[in-house]
């Protein structure tokens, strides 16, 4: 192969083709409150490890439906559990319950 | 006490004859398989439960056994746990008269007769000669020598037949229970299972069964008030043909029946209870949901079921199912699927531990439980270091208290100001540890069964405190402070919750609230109350300020807020539910406020009364802090 | 796929196109890369077709690249522009035709901003005055040399030798077209089928016997994108860009690519080179890439002119296999025989492309 | 003596004002251009957020307009303003001499063929909500073929200027989130996905819609406008658009994509507004005299507006805004109409 000083650049694009059904199926039947996510970004907000780390429920959510999981494992792998997010989602989202089961059925190698 | 005069007269003239030479008859064998079946099964369980403690546990455990202080403890817990089930005694007098009978009456019942034996026919008790039945069933094998008995007998007789009725009374409340728990003070019952059912027939005919056959031989062997009369009533009715041989085998196969099915059901626990007792007592506590003290502690349950009323779940009945009893019952069944379940779902409120008559740790159990899922879980917290704010003090200068908000009291902003205030009007010095934005306690952590992960954020936040040279920490959050106090091992500093600190505060005099007319309710958050035992001090401190009023359930029966990190998988719905009948207990006698002084249970309250759609004028909501400060005045 | 439904939207994109006389301007990178293409042009309009096309050595650069890079103020690139309007005026044409997209892209953008602002093209007038001494004009019909071809389509298609249809199985050629995109992204309305359906090349392909690929990254940029070229440490982004596309195309297996813009098929040829020797990867058959022509060079296959003639031993990518399959005959001995029998050197043997 | 209303319109508007002002004692003259009453409510199969029947709906509404003269295939040929009333002519060459004209003139989907990027009739998986509709109506649509992943795009001609429609539709994000539920509910092992721009479910009811589509059917919203739409080489769509959540272009595979298509001005109601010489906003619907306090009077004395054609409306909307109108008819009819002598200071003063 030639090194020609300059290659392919990985694509930033999301491709939802990618998007694992079954796990996701499986992470929706231990904690059906991952579908309730509407963006709005209040955990992220409150977030105690998120002021200093860079790290966000609903990205982790937003990554899983966009066939990232990778990324979303390594966002939560900063959070404390303290559960100011589970206080303050206007939809009752269970976060606590959700960032574990992401990292149990997402974290199997 | 038996007194000696009878002793002397016992042997020179016998009373008691053996009736049958052999000592032996056919009906034993059913209860012989029965038992010696279930001795093999509880000496193997107790090795094996021995076996599984780890090295250092195990040698605490026998020690134990030979430190006076323990000893006394052990026989204290034995009577009153094992046999009276004072406990129970005192949340539902009834069922504990229910419970007491059944138990220190059949004691009794077993020891009595093994002493009648030792005294009358003491060669039965000799390995050799049919000690494992013959005590059992010493009424069959004896002839009482007619004109001959003494006080001596007729004490045995009296006792003996005084204890079967105890027991039967029991019995009878139990069959009554079974039907019409709610007279005896239990909404909610346990389901039991097949093993329970046969056991828990058997159990009931043991004791009838007995009476039928100690009176069908009552006239050979002797009796007392009770069996004589029915002895005389059985005459009456079936003339001289009694039907003595099919009674005592019933009556064997009864107990034979039930020792059989024990292990398997939850009448185990009568016996695991002391082993239990003991483990308890020499303060080894569970690492493994299943195994070692784990094991001794879920038999021991005796699926009695209160902790299906003390569960604050019980308000849906499709929760119920996530009460600790079936917990546990799932644990003996090694069901994996409904363990994890029951395990995510409970909110650890701690009540069912304070009420559990055999004091099971079932919390306790389950963060175990939670653990074996959940400890393996990947993190990075290396930010920890980084993250934790810097309070370096030079020797001497050190404020007075460190005050630590804690993650949730940052949600409730009212309460860091209202402490702040208070800190202010007593001239306390302080240094706010998390002003802006710490790391969690570990509390959270731990509760889901991340230990590992729990102690890194102990340690980072162990640090901060150490470096600050405060001897004081004050804790506005009874999270933190459950976990501060227990888990933190801080050597010199005095660990207080703030309703501790204000306390001390307005009785030193630093602090001078001035007393109002409001009537206010106290609410005991779960881990400030159950968790760390503080009672006194949050109500010492508000009655200065306002008169206090009584709620449904107060102090160890305190009901949780429904808004607590324990849950890993109640939903919002269900929390509600909880909320409101929390709320509802609280509201019984019309107070003004209602005062809790925990910042999960201040916002759970707060919202919970602000979208309850049945009060017109809803009640407010405030934090102990809140109400301390606004008795300061400006 | 419904065919009458992009008919209905090439019936909105139609543009007038005068039937002669025109002013050609040539392309800067086409003069250099693809030199064959433009007299090519040049031979079937005026030669072939009869027409009257007329250039001057006088015409310079539009401005385009360093427009687009950056590097020139809009004033200056304006007045060049309106210095090559004066010269065709000069010389007595107004029909304006330009070799390259970007010129093109770029003429459209100044004469609509110069209606949008006329006080601007004002400015320009005095500024051309002062510089050139030249009068300013405008183009009556500003043309794309692909908009002539097309316009000429049926014509060509008369005198055609070849058909774009494979020789060996009968089927039509599948033809990838790609169209500049100064073409018509910025105005629909300039380009002959507007921008998403645009009909330019498609209406050559058609008339000549080939058959349209419609792959889904058909709309996206060659990857040359000025910037991202010039700089070395920008040259993955063009790249990825161009594999995005092939790997778009590659299920459908193209034949040939046909193209209208002077960047376009030389980064679409070189850039195949470059992935094949730095991934491994080809996208035609057996090792082989993908032919990139120019429209010009697909019209003179069409007609007949020698493949050599036509330039193509400048393409990176092999078209043997695209001769072979319309039957064109081919001499490869004289392959990098140049002018007059003169050897004009052979590339290094690629690795892993044939 | 019986004022001639002359209502140009046969949707629900304009079927609501009938049976108001007839009920109110007006001869109520409805004409309608189509052969059909009931506007686009007739073509729609079931309404938000309720799901209940457009058709009994319909129902419901033509059930009360017994005694309105109804002309269907029938257009306005021509209008003359008299001294108080209008001297209308009808393309079935009867003559009305109305005393009150209420447009109801309603809207025109947009033509979704005009957002060429979507393919909409050149891609064969792409329609239309109004398409989807006739499909529940027929249950047949030989684009949808047990379709296993369904994208929804909304705002197509909506709030899009290039489109010509700066402005909302209005119930174009509660169709789409209907349609996907329906869609689920016909296939339910389909991944359906919403592309929005701004989720509008501002109505009762609307936003528990929106949570049971995302709870129970499992639909996922992209925030992020569909930009660009081809076909794949299996006939199956590749559309791509940004997760403007997640900040990154995005691309999928689908079987099949519904446009919602958004509301423009009617055409036909465009032109008997020029007849009748009633001013347009940019927007291209009808002014209105005062927008907030009455809202259904035209500025020209004895017209009156009423449902989308003063702007999208949402049906409760428009049956509301009939009604209102049928009262401020009304009001005019049997106040400034009659005073002969004062008519025209009336008009001046109280219009």
């Amino acid at each position: 192969m030639v090194d020609f000083g300059f290659g392919l650049v990985p694509s930033s694009r999301i491709n939802l083709d990618l998007f694992d059904k079954q796990k996701y199926e499986e992470l929706a039947s231990v904690e059906p409150d991952v579908r309730k996510c509407m963006s709005c970004g209040s955990c992220t907000a409150v977030c105690t490890a998120g002021n200093f780390v860079t790290t966000s429920l609903r990205e982790a959510i937003e990554s899983i439906h966009n066939g990232q999981p990778g990324k979303a494992l390594e966002m939560l792998g900063s959070c404390q559990l303290c559960g100011k997010c589970a206080m303050v989602c206007p939809r009752g989202i269970n976060t606590r319950h959700l960032i574990l089961s992401i990292n149990k059925i997402y974290g199997k190698i | 006490m038996i007194p000696m005069s009878f002793i002397l007269a016992a042997q020179a003239a016998p009373e008691v004859i053996d009736r049958i030479p052999s000592g032996y008859n056919h009906f034993v064998i059913p209860f012989c398989v029965g038992i010696v079946f279930f001795l093999i099964w509880i000496t193997v369980g107790c090795i094996r439960i021995l076996l599984n403690i780890p090295h250092s546990d195990r040698l605490r455990f026998w020690k134990s056994l030979v430190s006076p202080v323990t000893i006394y403890k052990n026989l204290r817990d034995l009577f009153c746990d094992c046999l009276f089930h004072v406990k129970i005694w005192k949340r539902k007098p009834l069922l504990g008269y229910m419970h007491s009978a059944i138990a220190f009456g059949w004691f009794m019942l077993i020891l009595l007769g093994h002493i009648e034996v030792a005294l009358f026919v003491p060669k039965r008790l000799g390995i050799s000669r049919s000690a494992l039945f013959y005590p059992i069933f010493y009424r069959f094998f004896v002839w009482m020598n007619p004109g001959h008995t003494t006080l001596r007998g007729w004490v045995f007789f009296f006792l003996m037949d005084f204890f079967l009725l105890y027991v039967l009374s029991g019995i009878a409340l139990a069959v009554f229970k079974r039907f019409r728990s709610l007279a005896l003070g239990m909404k909610h019952t346990t389901k039991p299972s097949l093993a329970d059912r046969v056991a828990l027939y058997s159990l009931w005919l043991i004791f009838p069964m007995r009476l039928l056959a100690e009176s069908f031989t009552a006239d050979l062997s002797g009796g007392s008030f009770l069996t004589i009369p029915v002895n005389h009533l059985w005459h009456l009715i079936f003339g001289d043909k009694l039907w003595i041989m099919p009674s005592w085998w019933c009556y064997s196969i009864c107990l034979g029946l039930f020792f059989a099915v024990m292990p398997f059901s939850r009448y185990m626990h009568i016996l695991t209870e002391v082993l239990w007792i003991l483990l308890r007592n020499a303060g080894i506590k569970p690492n493994h949901p299943r195994k070692g003290v784990a094991e001794a502690e879920i038999y021991a349950c005796s699926s009695c079921g209160l902790c299906l009323d003390a569960c604050p779940m019980n308000v849906q009945k499709k929760n119920l199912k996530y009460s600790s009893v079936y917990f546990i019952r799932f644990l003996r069944r090694h069901n994996e699927r409904k363990i994890n379940d029951i395990a995510d779902k409970c909110l650890m409120c701690d009540k069912c531990h304070a009420l559990c008559p055999v004091g099971v740790d079932a919390p306790a159990l389950r963060r175990a439980q939670r653990a074996t899922v959940n400890e393996s879980i990947a993190y990075d917290y290396s930010y920890l270091g980084s993250a934790v704010p810097v309070h370096t003090a030079t020797e001497g200068n050190a404020p007075e208290v460190m005050y630590f908000a804690g993650c949730m009291s940052h949600l409730t902003p009212r309460i860091i100001k209202s402490v702040e205030k208070v800190f202010n009007a007593a001239g306390v010095s302080y240094v706010f540890a998390d002003e802006g934005g710490g790391i969690c306690c570990g509390r959270p952590l731990m509760l889901a069964g991340r230990n590992d992960a729990a102690a890194k954020t102990i340690a980072a936040n162990k640090k901060m405190i150490e470096e600050s040279g405060c001897r004081t920490l004050v804790l506005s959050c009874p999270i933190c402070f459950k976990i501060f106090k227990e888990e933190y091992g801080l050597k010199g500093v005095n660990v207080v919750h703030y309703t501790q600190y204000f306390n001390e505060l307005i009785a030193s005099g630093r602090l001078k609230p001035s007393m109002g007319r409001e009537r206010l309710v106290y609410h005991d958050p779960c881990e400030l109350g159950r968790g760390c035992n503080v009672y006194y001090e949050p109500r010492a401190a508000l009655s200065q300020l306002a008169t206090l009023v009584k709620a449904s359930k107060e102090y160890d029966e305190s009901l949780c807020c429904g808004g607590s990190l324990g849950s890993l998988t109640l939903d919002t719905r269900d929390r509600a539910k909880i909320s409101e009948t929390a709320v509802s207990s609280l509201m019984v006698n019309n107070p003004d406020k209602i005062v809790t002084a925990c910042p999960l249970c201040l916002k759970t309250f707060s919202e919970s009364v602000a979208n309850s759609t049945h009060q017109v004028s809803p009640v407010r909501v405030v934090d102990f802090a809140e109400a301390i400060s606004e008795s300061i005045g400006n | 796929m419904i065919y009458e439904g992009k008919q209905k939207i090439w019936a909105d994109y139609q543009k007038e196109i005068p039937d002669d006389h025109y002013f050609y301007v040539r392309s800067c990178i086409r003069q250099s890369f693809f030199p064959a293409s433009e007299a090519t042009f040049l031979d079937i309009t005026r030669n072939r077709l009869g027409k009257d096309i007329f250039e001057t050595e006088h015409h310079t650069t539009c401005g385009g690249i360093a427009y687009h890079s950056d590097t020139i103020p809009q004033e200056t690139v304006m007045t060049i522009i309106a210095r090559q309007f004066a010269l065709m005026a000069k010389n007595g044409y107004e029909n304006y035709v330009c070799s390259c997209i970007t010129s093109f892209g770029l003429y459209c953008e100044t004469m609509e901003t110069w209606r949008e602002f006329p006080e601007l093209e004002a400015k320009i007038r005095e500024n051309l005055w002062k510089t050139c001494k030249l009068d300013f004009a405008k183009p009556k019909f500003l043309i794309h040399a692909s908009d002539l071809v097309y316009k000429y389509r049926n014509l060509i298609a008369k005198q055609a030798v070849h058909k774009l249809v494979n020789v060996h199985t009968g089927q039509p050629l599948r033809v990838v077209e790609h169209i500049g995109c100064h073409y018509s992204k910025m105005f629909p309305s300039k380009g002959v089928g507007g921008a998403e359906y645009p009909y330019v090349l498609v209406g050559m392909i058609e008339a000549w016997g080939g058959e349209i690929v419609d792959y889904p990254e058909r709309r996206h940029c060659c990857g040359f994108g000025f910037r991202q070229y010039f700089i070395k440490g920008n040259r993955g982004y063009s790249i990825s860009n161009t594999h995005k596309k092939f790997e778009s195309m590659e299920p459908f297996h193209p034949d040939f690519i046909i193209t209208n813009c002077p960047g376009c098929p030389y980064f679409m040829d070189r850039w195949q080179y470059v992935i094949a020797e730095s991934t491994g990867k080809t996208y035609g058959k057996d090792g082989h890439g993908i032919p990139v022509l120019t429209y010009e060079e697909v019209a003179g296959l069409v007609m007949g002119y020698d493949p050599w003639d036509l330039g193509l031993q400048t393409h990176q990518v092999g078209v043997e296999p695209l001769l072979d399959k319309m039957g064109i005959e081919y001499d490869p001995e004289k392959k990098y025989l140049g002018k007059g029998g003169k050897d004009i050197g052979q590339p290094e043997p690629c690795i892993c492309m044939k | 003596m019986k004022n001639n209303v002359l209502i140009v319109g046969g949707g629900p508007a304009g079927l609501e004002a009938s049976s108001q002002l007839q009920r109110l004692g007006y001869n109520v003259i409805l004409i309608e251009r189509s052969a059909a009453l009931g506007g686009h409510l007739a073509k729609w199969d079931r309404l938000f957020p309720s799901g209940v029947s457009a058709q009994d709906a319909l129902k419901t509404l033509l059930g009360r307009i017994e005694g309105v003269k109804c002309f269907t295939d029938t257009e306005v040929q021509s209008i003359n303003r008299l001294d108080k009333s209008y001297n209308v002519i009808l393309s079935n060459g009867i003559t009305v001499l109305a005393d009150a004209v209420l447009m109801t003139t309603g809207f025109d989907l947009f033509e979704a063929s005009r957002k060429e990027e979507y393919g909409y009739g050149i891609y064969n998986q792409v329609m239309t909500n109004a398409d989807l509709e006739a499909y529940f109506r027929n249950h047949s649509d030989k684009r949808i073929d047990n379709p296993r992943r369904i994208g929804f795009v909304h705002c197509v001609g909506s709030r899009d200027e290039k489109a010509g429609c700066r402005s909302c539709s209005k119930v174009c994000c509660a169709t789409a989130v209907k349609q996907a539920i329906e869609m689920k509910q016909a296939f339910p092992e389909a991944d359906v996905f919403c592309f929005y721009m701004d989720l509008r479910l501002f109505g009762r009811h609307y936003e528990d819609m929106y949570l049971k589509a995302q709870k129970d059917y499992g639909i996922r919203f992209i925030r992020g406008r569909v930009a660009e739409v081809a076909e794949n080489a299996d006939g199956s769509l590749q559309v791509k658009a940004e997760d403007t959540v997640a900040s990154k272009p995005l691309k999928v595979s689908l079987d099949l994509l519904v446009l919602m298509a958004g509301m423009r001005p009617s055409v036909s109601g465009r032109r008997v507004g020029e007849l009748l010489e009633v001013p347009v906003e940019e927007d291209g619907y009808f002014s209105v005299r005062e927008g907030i306090v009455s809202g259904q009077r035209s500025p020209l004395p004895g017209i009156f507006l009423a449902g989308a054609a003063t702007g999208p409306k949402t049906l409760p909307d428009t049956l509301a805004d009939a009604r209102a109108a049928a009262v401020l008819v009304d009001d005019y009819l049997s106040g400034i109409f009659t005073e002969a002598k004062h008519y025209k200071n009336l008009v001046r003063e109280l219009w």
